[in-house]
């Protein structure tokens, strides 16, 4: 090293030795690894998101979209009186249309199962629409009503798994005679269908019994689920039950309808199928755009059931939270920080806040219960209350980021401003203050983001309710997004399945809405120096 | 008025006394960071008009008597000050005082160049905003250009005024600071080794600005450069060690100085 | 106040909601707020005294208790109790799993904290199906139920464990203890969760209300219970050993000062909401006997309040 | 009326400040140097004199008017309201005051609409004097600042003031709620140690409510003293929260690291909202997707190598969980490893450190204490969260470290404690206020030691 | 090797050759920050075993051209640079280079102190152990300890190496700085303005340390002092707007230059 001659510089040196060398390959093979470490870790974090994601949309997809019937609706004077709404009976101008689809339908199981078709909803959409002049009375009206939540699912394929339909060479003969049908088929591959659905062999006879697939028989005007088949000779033989005798004429070719997935394992009979196929048929549903689910309030009918009251209820309170937290919060971390001695007692305020983060949820709820309800009277299950509480749930987390924000911000920046004379308020307020936004904005998005989907406080305040009306300010009766996804997926109906995940993304597509304001800010703000 | 003339009175007494205002005046000034001790009963006034330069070696206390001078040092939470400093024979520990309102009067010009991360122009133009010296917009850009002019710096910046002042060069940032100091136009300029970041030019430049703005302000000037604090001032006050050991006019001091402490640091034969 | 406000039990929760509903479908009320706080809270809130700031309905998935009544009465309040229907607790399991037929004695036997074995009592030694009666299936005993604070679970107690509970048991413990080794997983209040846990696992099974059976129809069995299977038909008739009464509570003050409270009490009791083809039997509630209906709805809407 | 009243002072507002300005620089002969304190500061001054307490008074007024008008309608029907019950009383007020000033009247009958007439005329005289008294305090409080502005007259201070007693104010409200919360705890803790000893609960082994039940079958009992012992659920917390933790903190950091480090510009500006997005799903998500695709998974793992997994494990709870706390510590540890100087990356490269070795070795220490921060607030946050919990990791307090049995947190039990159906003043709800407590005294406890070891480590830079 | 007798042979030609190697070589150095350009086609040597000095007045682009010898300004976005420069006859921009390497071979004290926020020890001991360059933990104290007192720092602290060095004074730290990059060996010192915060005395024991230094490494000091030029420099290079004015010996530039603009700057006329 020390006897250097000038052409021998270089090689010797101890940065360039084998030695050297050996390690510094390490140091870069170190370096590498911590590299993809990084981009691991945000590649991870992104894969969980996307997994979590992709789950939620696929289920979420359904629930937007909604099947409804066209029906005539008898809207004549004597059905309607448009001065007095109240006293028609929308029920019975709705049942009428639906049971006029089907004349042949009776007793009263039968018709009531018929009747459920249509959504129990569909009468009061329908006095709407009278009210608001969209539909006009005085005649029978085409009138597109929602279907029922199982009709519905069985439209979108969710019920019932299709097996397709198998035409037959030669239309068969049916005798008929009080609902029950004996059916003489000209070849034999009904044989094989119902052997492949299930059927259980006995003596000859395939018995198609509630464990097996449904053959539904079309021909004739008629619909027949068959019941037993036996092979006969040039053909087979069946019998079965009508279960509509006046289906509508799609084609003359006889065919057997198979639905998989067999009668006891689904909510919807073959009888229902027959007749939401034979509307389809038709042309009378049709697949629209779910304006219901965005746009209407909360309904214990799944195909009613709406979302719109709980974004309204969670963007109300989510205003008075941030009207809260963000203010209070920030101020709070400038005066711990920037103006409040260093003493004991300010440690002590510091712990505190940091120990605030840990206090579980409810017990928020239980404070506000006690502050906001009992004591300064607050009305019950109301966003002033619920922002109010989850305002509280996130100051500690604003505190937290905001001081940690504060204290990045070098001292020489506020050494700068006081030496020009800038009192301490003017030099928090011009200089520190933006150069600490980003962190304060991260602190924000991430407290808003948890007082978004925060149920539990919200619990002893009695906003875990079921309200149909959309909130009309902060102190009418509401809930929010998270609560209704939470009473949701706790309902037995499968509808609400997909709703608890098409409210899910609403919710998502709310946060990305509230943080996408805070990260363009975000963004305005940072800089390094 | 009445302790200004007490204090010119006291005064009269010294050798080299001529007709001077005592601006400043520090009494027994300790300063302690914590426990430790930094400043050990200082007595020195600051002439008004005149160019006070603080030299000592690195770690003397220059910067903190300094600091102590507009309560800078009310920032830094363990330091504590004991004995008084008066501006215009005003206490400016007393508790009445408006901290603001003395930092104004008494401006700073630090170390380390640290200008906001902002535009050059809004650097300049905070100072007179928040203390209201302009009314327009018009008045304003002409106290900027002055303020850059005076720390000439105008010519290398005029066209990137609306850039971050970050982006410069340290020279020119560390003018920048000066020029933003200038531009709240303080009665006392505070400056912690403005030229040590500067080349000759500049460092001539500020020179000849501190000698101009000698007619109407007071300056202390923290420098290492004896030949600078030849340039510049009237009076030298040497530290050491936390004490001040000498003070004196400037000429005196680097040609007869009479500790011999100071003659060992003018010569370099310190340490 | 011009809004009925109701709390209480979740298990009432479904059906009280789809009253409510179609009380302001009717136009001339504002839908009633329904809280779901459990059968406790509610009692709780609606006992605390009369005038707005309380509840005008509490939901419960059991009659009230007489602490309860006594703290009502205390505050000046004086519940209206209505039984509206039944709620059969099933226990069942995946489609994909065997079907069993068990006695209470073998339910206790599974999930007791202690049972007799050899006259003896000891910690719960089964681990297996089978362990308890050879003709139960051979897979390990497994079974998500409701935890101690819920309703539920109360009233599984009482009507299962309680009736099989041996006498040397009664006199150790007091019967209601649950084992807890983990054969039997508590699994929290969402029954729907248990039943997409249920399908994913076909050995275990699941305790919760009737309701979850019934709309999941498609993915689960019900196991029968003393050889009764847990149909709509036989909880009705009350075949069905495993099922308890579920209640509303009116407040009597209330009652001309609360706008609707009436007419809500008349749609909650009319053969269309609670009757056996009313819409409260598509919602999984089962209907009582018609005498019953009519003895409860005669109460009811003479408004006749509870100890006077 | 009050709405013009209203109006009228936020006019004011601003007048106030231009004349307020105005005349400030005329005092100060049109130089603002003259004056001690800006013209827009004085404006200001003047503006918050003006308006500020008139707008209080208002609002107060506001807040109080309904129950003054309701209770002068109650005197003068003193009689009718005598011979009503408190539900029919306030039904009746309400009534009165929906026929005055509209809503809807459920029970309406002519006593109310005389009523009714009594409440629009206290209105009306009621708003006459919210309006004459809050212009009247405007009108002093404007002539009174107008009066102070002068060269001397220190309005910045004034307008500070106000500034800084809002700060403390805010600082006083975190305060406040944590009174609040030991308020609403210890009392009836207090309630619970008098059936339950305190040592028994803090230091007992068992925990098993369930025997305490005193719902629907039973009517209240002896309370039984051993199976409120509260190990257990701390030791389960524990569990989860490290599993939580050790999922969390090494993603979330590697993550923040390579977002300020690493990543380009455009990269950082979406993966960092992106990320931010998992702290905002909802937790019953989170927890169906633990209960159903992880915990089955790592069970089906599990028997694949022979090792017993309940299919409720603090495992699946506990990794799912960091999941969802992953960005608390990408985020803000985000935000202060990239407010650390360049000057010191620069100095750390200019000794030939590699980039990790400077992020690593300059970089994390200078930023420690935001991180540390950024940590505890993800403890924090999974110390609080019971849906996942619940969901995947059950109910049962069993006394276990092994992460692949079922455990439960002191969280799920204080919220199933409360919310379940039980009596409100059965030992099991009191338990939920005593668990409420120790945790806070717990978390208090562990807050104090992280804070003493970042002061420790903490290092100033600049 | 052979370019770097190439490298002699064309510099033998130049009057003042005598037998010297040429440790870094920039030819045709274009640096721009976006669109700015701040050096235009600078072409300079740098001898090995010499001090060469920068100098030229502030914002020239000294500090630039320092920092593209060990591509520091690769940390900056916006800076590009154009042109090679060699390093041992070896292109440092090549894409094959590893700037880790070259770094620990040519170290970098800059303008603004800036201690990591450690303690005094840890921030010297950082770079040695970064690079594995002392096997015991006694070794390493060695280092830190040699380090120190090359700086001239290791009395004034020898008894607080366990405190944060961002506690020290400005010139305290920028001692610490330069004696964190002597610790790690290079062969090659960049410095910016390394005395541009110490006093006179510090800044003859930095001085000192340049000139010991030099019999083992090869020294760039970027400085506004011709003083300190002419005392530590053999060669000195003037920069002016970007480009490179002059370049020659030491004595010879100050006594007798030959660019009027050198003549100007040297003799304060300038501006
Ligand atoms: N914030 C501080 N905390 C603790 N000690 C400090 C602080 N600032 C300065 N000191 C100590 O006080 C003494 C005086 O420091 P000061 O900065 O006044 O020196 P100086 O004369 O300005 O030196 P230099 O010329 O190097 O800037 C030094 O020993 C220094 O280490
Ligand atoms: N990061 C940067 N971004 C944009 N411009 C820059 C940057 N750094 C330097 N410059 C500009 O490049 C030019 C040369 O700057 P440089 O720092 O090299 O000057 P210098 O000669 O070192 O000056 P000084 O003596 O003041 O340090 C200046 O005009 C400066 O403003
Ligand atoms: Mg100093
Ligand atoms: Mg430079
Ligand atoms: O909510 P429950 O009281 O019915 O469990």
């Amino acid at each position: 090293m020390t006897d250097t001659t000038p052409t021998e510089a270089g090689s010797t040196s101890l940065h360039t030795n084998d030695a050297a060398k050996a390690r510094l390959k390490a140091r870069y093979a170190a370096e590498r690894r911590f590299k993809w470490m990084g981009a691991g870790a945000v590649a991870l974090s992104g894969l969980f998101l996307v997994i979590l994601l992709s789950t939620i949309v696929t289920q979420a997809l359904p629930a937007f979209r909604m099947n409804y019937v066209t029906l005539p609706l008898d809207l004549s004077a004597e059905q309607v009186d448009m001065e007095n709404l109240s006293a028609t009976n929308f029920s019975g101008i709705v049942n009428d249309a639906i049971m006029g689809q089907f004349p042949s339908v009776e007793g009263r199981q039968e018709q009531r199962a018929l009747r459920g078709l249509v959504s129990t909803g569909a009468p009061t959409l329908l006095r709407k629409a009278l009210e608001s002049g969209e539909v006009e009375a005085g005649d029978t009206r085409q009138v597109a009503l929602p279907l029922d939540d199982f009709s519905d699912l069985y439209l979108k394929g969710l019920v019932a798994k299709d097996g397709g339909r198998e035409a037959l060479a030669a239309a068969p003969q049916i005798v008929a005679t009080d609902g029950a049908a004996e059916i003489t088929f000209s070849d034999r591959s009904v044989v094989e269908l119902a052997r492949e659905a299930g059927a259980i062999e006995e003596d000859g006879v395939l018995r198609l019994t509630s464990g097996a697939s449904s053959l539904l028989l079309q021909a004739d005007g008629r619909i027949v689920k068959l019941l037993e088949v036996q092979a006969a000779d040039g053909g087979a033989t069946a019998t079965g039950n009508v279960l509509l005798s006046d289906a509508p004429q799609v084609s003359d070719e006889a065919a057997i309808r198979i639905v998989e997935t067999p009668e006891s394992q689904r909510k919807f009979t073959d009888r229902e199928i027959v007749w939401v196929d034979s509307l389809t048929a038709q042309g009378l549903t049709e697949s629209r755009w779910n304006e219901i689910f965005l746009f209407s309030g909360a309904s214990r009918e799944p195909e009613m059931a709406g979302i719109w009251g709980a974004v309204v209820g969670s963007a109300l309170t989510m205003l008075v939270t941030l009207a809260l937290a963000f203010p209070i919060g920030v101020a709070a971390a400038i005066y711990l920080e920037e103006f409040a001695p260093k003493n004991r007692l300010t440690a002590i305020i510091e712990v505190n806040i940091n120990n605030l983060a840990a206090v579980p949820s409810i017990v928020f709820g239980l404070l506000g219960l006690a502050v906001f309800i009992n004591w300064f009277s607050f009305p019950r299950s109301a966003p002033l209350a619920g922002g109010f509480v989850l305002a509280l749930m996130t100051l500690p987390t604003i505190i937290i980021a905001s001081r940690a924000a504060l204290r990045a911000v070098p001292p020489s920046i506020r050494e700068a401003a006081l030496g020009i004379g800038a009192s301490k308020v003017q030099t928090v307020f011009h200089h520190v203050l933006p150069l600490a936004m980003p962190g304060i904005l991260t602190g924000t998005i991430i407290g808003m983001a948890q007082a978004l989907g925060e149920t539990a406080p919200l619990l002893m305040i009695g906003m875990v309710a079921f309200i149909v009306d959309v909130p009309g300010g902060f102190t009418s009766p509401a809930t929010v997004l998270p609560v209704q996804i939470f009473m949701w997926a706790d309902f037995p109906e499968p509808a609400f399945q997909q709703k608890t995940s098409a409210a899910i993304l609403i919710l998502l597509g709310f946060l990305v809405l509230m943080n996408a304001i805070a990260v363009v800010l975000r963004k305005r703000f940072e800089r390094r120096w | 008025m009445n302790m200004l003339t007490e204090a010119q009175v006291e005064n009269a007494i010294q050798p080299d006394s001529e007709n001077y205002t005592v601006k400043m005046r520090g009494s027994n000034v300790c300063v302690f960071y914590g426990e430790k001790q930094a400043l050990f009963d200082v007595n020195l006034d600051v002439r008004q008009n005149q160019v006070t330069a603080l030299i000592g070696p690195s770690g003397c206390g220059k910067s903190t008597f300094l600091r102590c001078l507009n309560r800078m040092n009310d920032t830094i939470d363990i330091c504590r000050v004991r004995g008084d400093i008066t501006l215009d024979g005003e206490d400016i520990y007393d508790p009445a005082i408006d901290v603001v309102e003395l930092r104004a009067r008494v401006g700073m010009v630090f170390q380390k160049p640290n200008p906001f991360p902002k535009s050059i122009y809004e650097n300049i133009a905070y100072g007179p905003r928040i203390h209201g010296l302009s009314n327009s917009k018009s008045e304003l850009d002409g106290i900027v250009e002055t303020s850059l002019q005076k720390a000439g710096l105008f010519n290398e910046v005029k066209d990137r005024l609306h850039e971050p002042g970050t982006g410069l060069s340290g020279g020119q940032q560390q003018r920048l600071c000066i020029a933003r100091a200038i531009a709240v136009s303080p009665e006392v300029i505070l400056m912690d080794e403005p030229c040590s970041a500067l080349d000759p030019i500049a460092t001539a430049k500020v020179e000849e600005l501190i000698d101009e703005l000698r007619e109407n302000y007071t300056i202390v000037i923290v420098t290492h450069s004896m030949q600078q604090a030849a340039r510049v001032s009237q009076r030298t006050a040497m530290f050491h060690l936390g004490n001040l050991v000498e003070e004196g006019p400037t000429d005196k001091m680097f040609t007869n100085p009479e500790d011999k402490r100071t003659q060992d640091y003018i010569t370099g034969r310190f340490g | 106040r011009d809004q009925i406000r109701i709390v209480g039990s979740s298990t009432v929760f479904p059906f009280t909601t789809a009253v409510a509903e179609r009380l302001g479908q009717s136009g001339q009320f504002q839908t009633p707020v329904v809280e779901s706080t459990g059968t406790g809270g509610g009692m709780k809130l609606f006992c605390g005294g009369v005038g707005e700031s309380h509840p005008d309905f509490t939901n419960a998935s059991r009659p009230i208790k007489d602490g309860e009544l006594e703290e009502c009465k205390a505050n000046g309040v004086t519940p209206i109790e209505i039984k509206v229907g039944f709620d059969g607790i099933v226990l069942s399991n995946s489609k994909g799993g065997e079907q069993v037929d068990l006695t209470k004695e073998q339910i206790f036997a599974a999930l007791a904290k202690n049972v007799v074995v050899d006259g003896e009592v000891v910690a719960n030694p089964h681990t297996n199906w089978s362990d308890i009666d050879e003709g139960l299936p051979n897979t390990k005993i497994e079974v998500l139920g409701p935890p101690p604070t819920s309703g539920t679970r109360d009233a599984f107690v009482e009507l299962v464990m309680e009736e099989a509970c041996p006498e040397a048991i009664e006199e150790a413990d007091g019967c209601t203890e649950i084992r807890e080794d983990g054969a039997f997983v508590e699994a929290g209040e969402n029954d729907n969760l248990i039943v997409q846990k249920l399908e994913a696992n076909a050995d275990a099974y699941g305790i919760f209300g009737f309701s979850f059976l019934d709309q999941n129809a498609d993915k689960l069995q019900g196991a029968s219970i003393g050889g009764v299977e847990p149909t709509f038909d036989n909880i009705a008739s009350g075949d069905y050993g495993v099922s308890r009464s579920l209640f509303i509570y009116a407040k009597k003050e209330h009652v001309g000062a609360i706008p609707g409270m009436e007419e809500f009490i008349k749609e909650y009791t009319s053969e269309a909401a609670w009757g056996p083809e009313g819409y409260l039997a598509d919602k999984g509630l089962i209907p009582l006997p018609e005498a019953d209906r009519t003895s409860q709805r005669d109460n009811a809407v003479a408004l006749k309040g509870m100890g006077s | 009326m009050i709405t013009y009243v209203v109006i009228a002072l936020i006019l004011l507002f601003f007048a106030a400040f231009y004349i307020g300005r105005s005349r400030a620089m005329t005092v100060g002969g049109g130089r603002a140097a003259n004056l001690h304190s800006l013209p827009s500061q004085h404006g200001l001054f003047l503006a918050l004199m003006a308006a500020g307490p008139a707008l209080l008074l208002l609002f107060a007024w506001s807040i109080a008017t309904p129950s003054i008008e309701a209770s002068v309608v109650e005197t003068r029907f003193a009689d009718h309201l005598a011979t009503l019950n408190l539900p029919e009383q306030q039904a009746f007020i309400r009534d009165s005051r929906a026929t005055a000033f509209g809503g809807i009247a459920g029970f309406p009958n002519e006593t109310k609409d005389a009523a009714a007439e009594v409440f629009k005329s206290v209105h009306a005289t009621s708003q006459w004097v919210a309006a004459v008294l809050a212009l009247a305090l405007a009108a002093a409080g404007f002539f009174l600042a107008h009066r102070l502005i002068s060269p001397r007259f220190r309005a910045r201070h004034k307008v500070e003031r106000v500034v800084r007693v809002f700060l403390i104010l805010a600082s006083i409200v975190a305060i406040l709620t944590t009174v609040g919360i030991v308020l609403s705890l210890i009392f009836e803790s207090l309630r619970f140690f008098q059936q339950v000893p305190i040592y028994k609960f803090l230091f007992g082994t068992h925990w098993s409510p369930q025997s305490a039940f005193t719902g629907a079958g039973q009517e209240a009992g002896a309370v039984n003293e051993d199976i409120f012992g509260a190990i257990p659920l701390f030791v389960g917390t524990l569990l989860i929260t490290l599993i939580a933790m050790i999922v969390a903190a090494p993603v979330g950091l590697m993550s923040a690291i390579y977002l300020s480090d690493y990543a380009s510009k455009r990269v950082r500006s979406i993966a960092k909202p992106v990320l931010e997005i998992l702290a905002g799903i909802p937790t019953v998500v989170y927890g169906f997707f633990a209960a159903l695709t992880v915990a089955p998974f790592f069970r089906r793992m599990g028997d694949g190598i022979g090792l017993d997994v309940a299919s409720e494990s603090a495992l699946a709870a506990g990794i799912v969980m960091g999941i969802m706390i992953i960005p608390f510590v990408s985020s803000l540890s985000d935000d202060v490893i990239n407010a650390v100087p360049q000057s010191l990356r620069d100095g750390s490269a200019g000794l030939g450190a590699t980039k990790s070795e400077t992020i690593r070795k300059v970089v994390l220490p200078a930023a420690l204490p935001g991180i540390v921060s950024a940590m505890l607030l993800a403890v924090s946050r999974a110390i609080g969260e019971t849906m996942i919990v619940v969901m995947a990791a059950g109910l049962a307090a069993n006394l276990t470290a092994n992460p692949l049995e079922a455990v439960t947190t002191v969280t799920v039990q204080i919220v199933t404690l409360l919310v379940g159906d039980q009596e409100f003043d059965s030992a099991k709800t009191l338990a939920a206020f005593a668990l409420g407590l120790m945790l806070f005294c717990v978390t208090l406890v562990l807050n104090i030691i992280a804070l003493r070891v970042v002061k420790k480590y903490r290092e100033q830079y600049d």
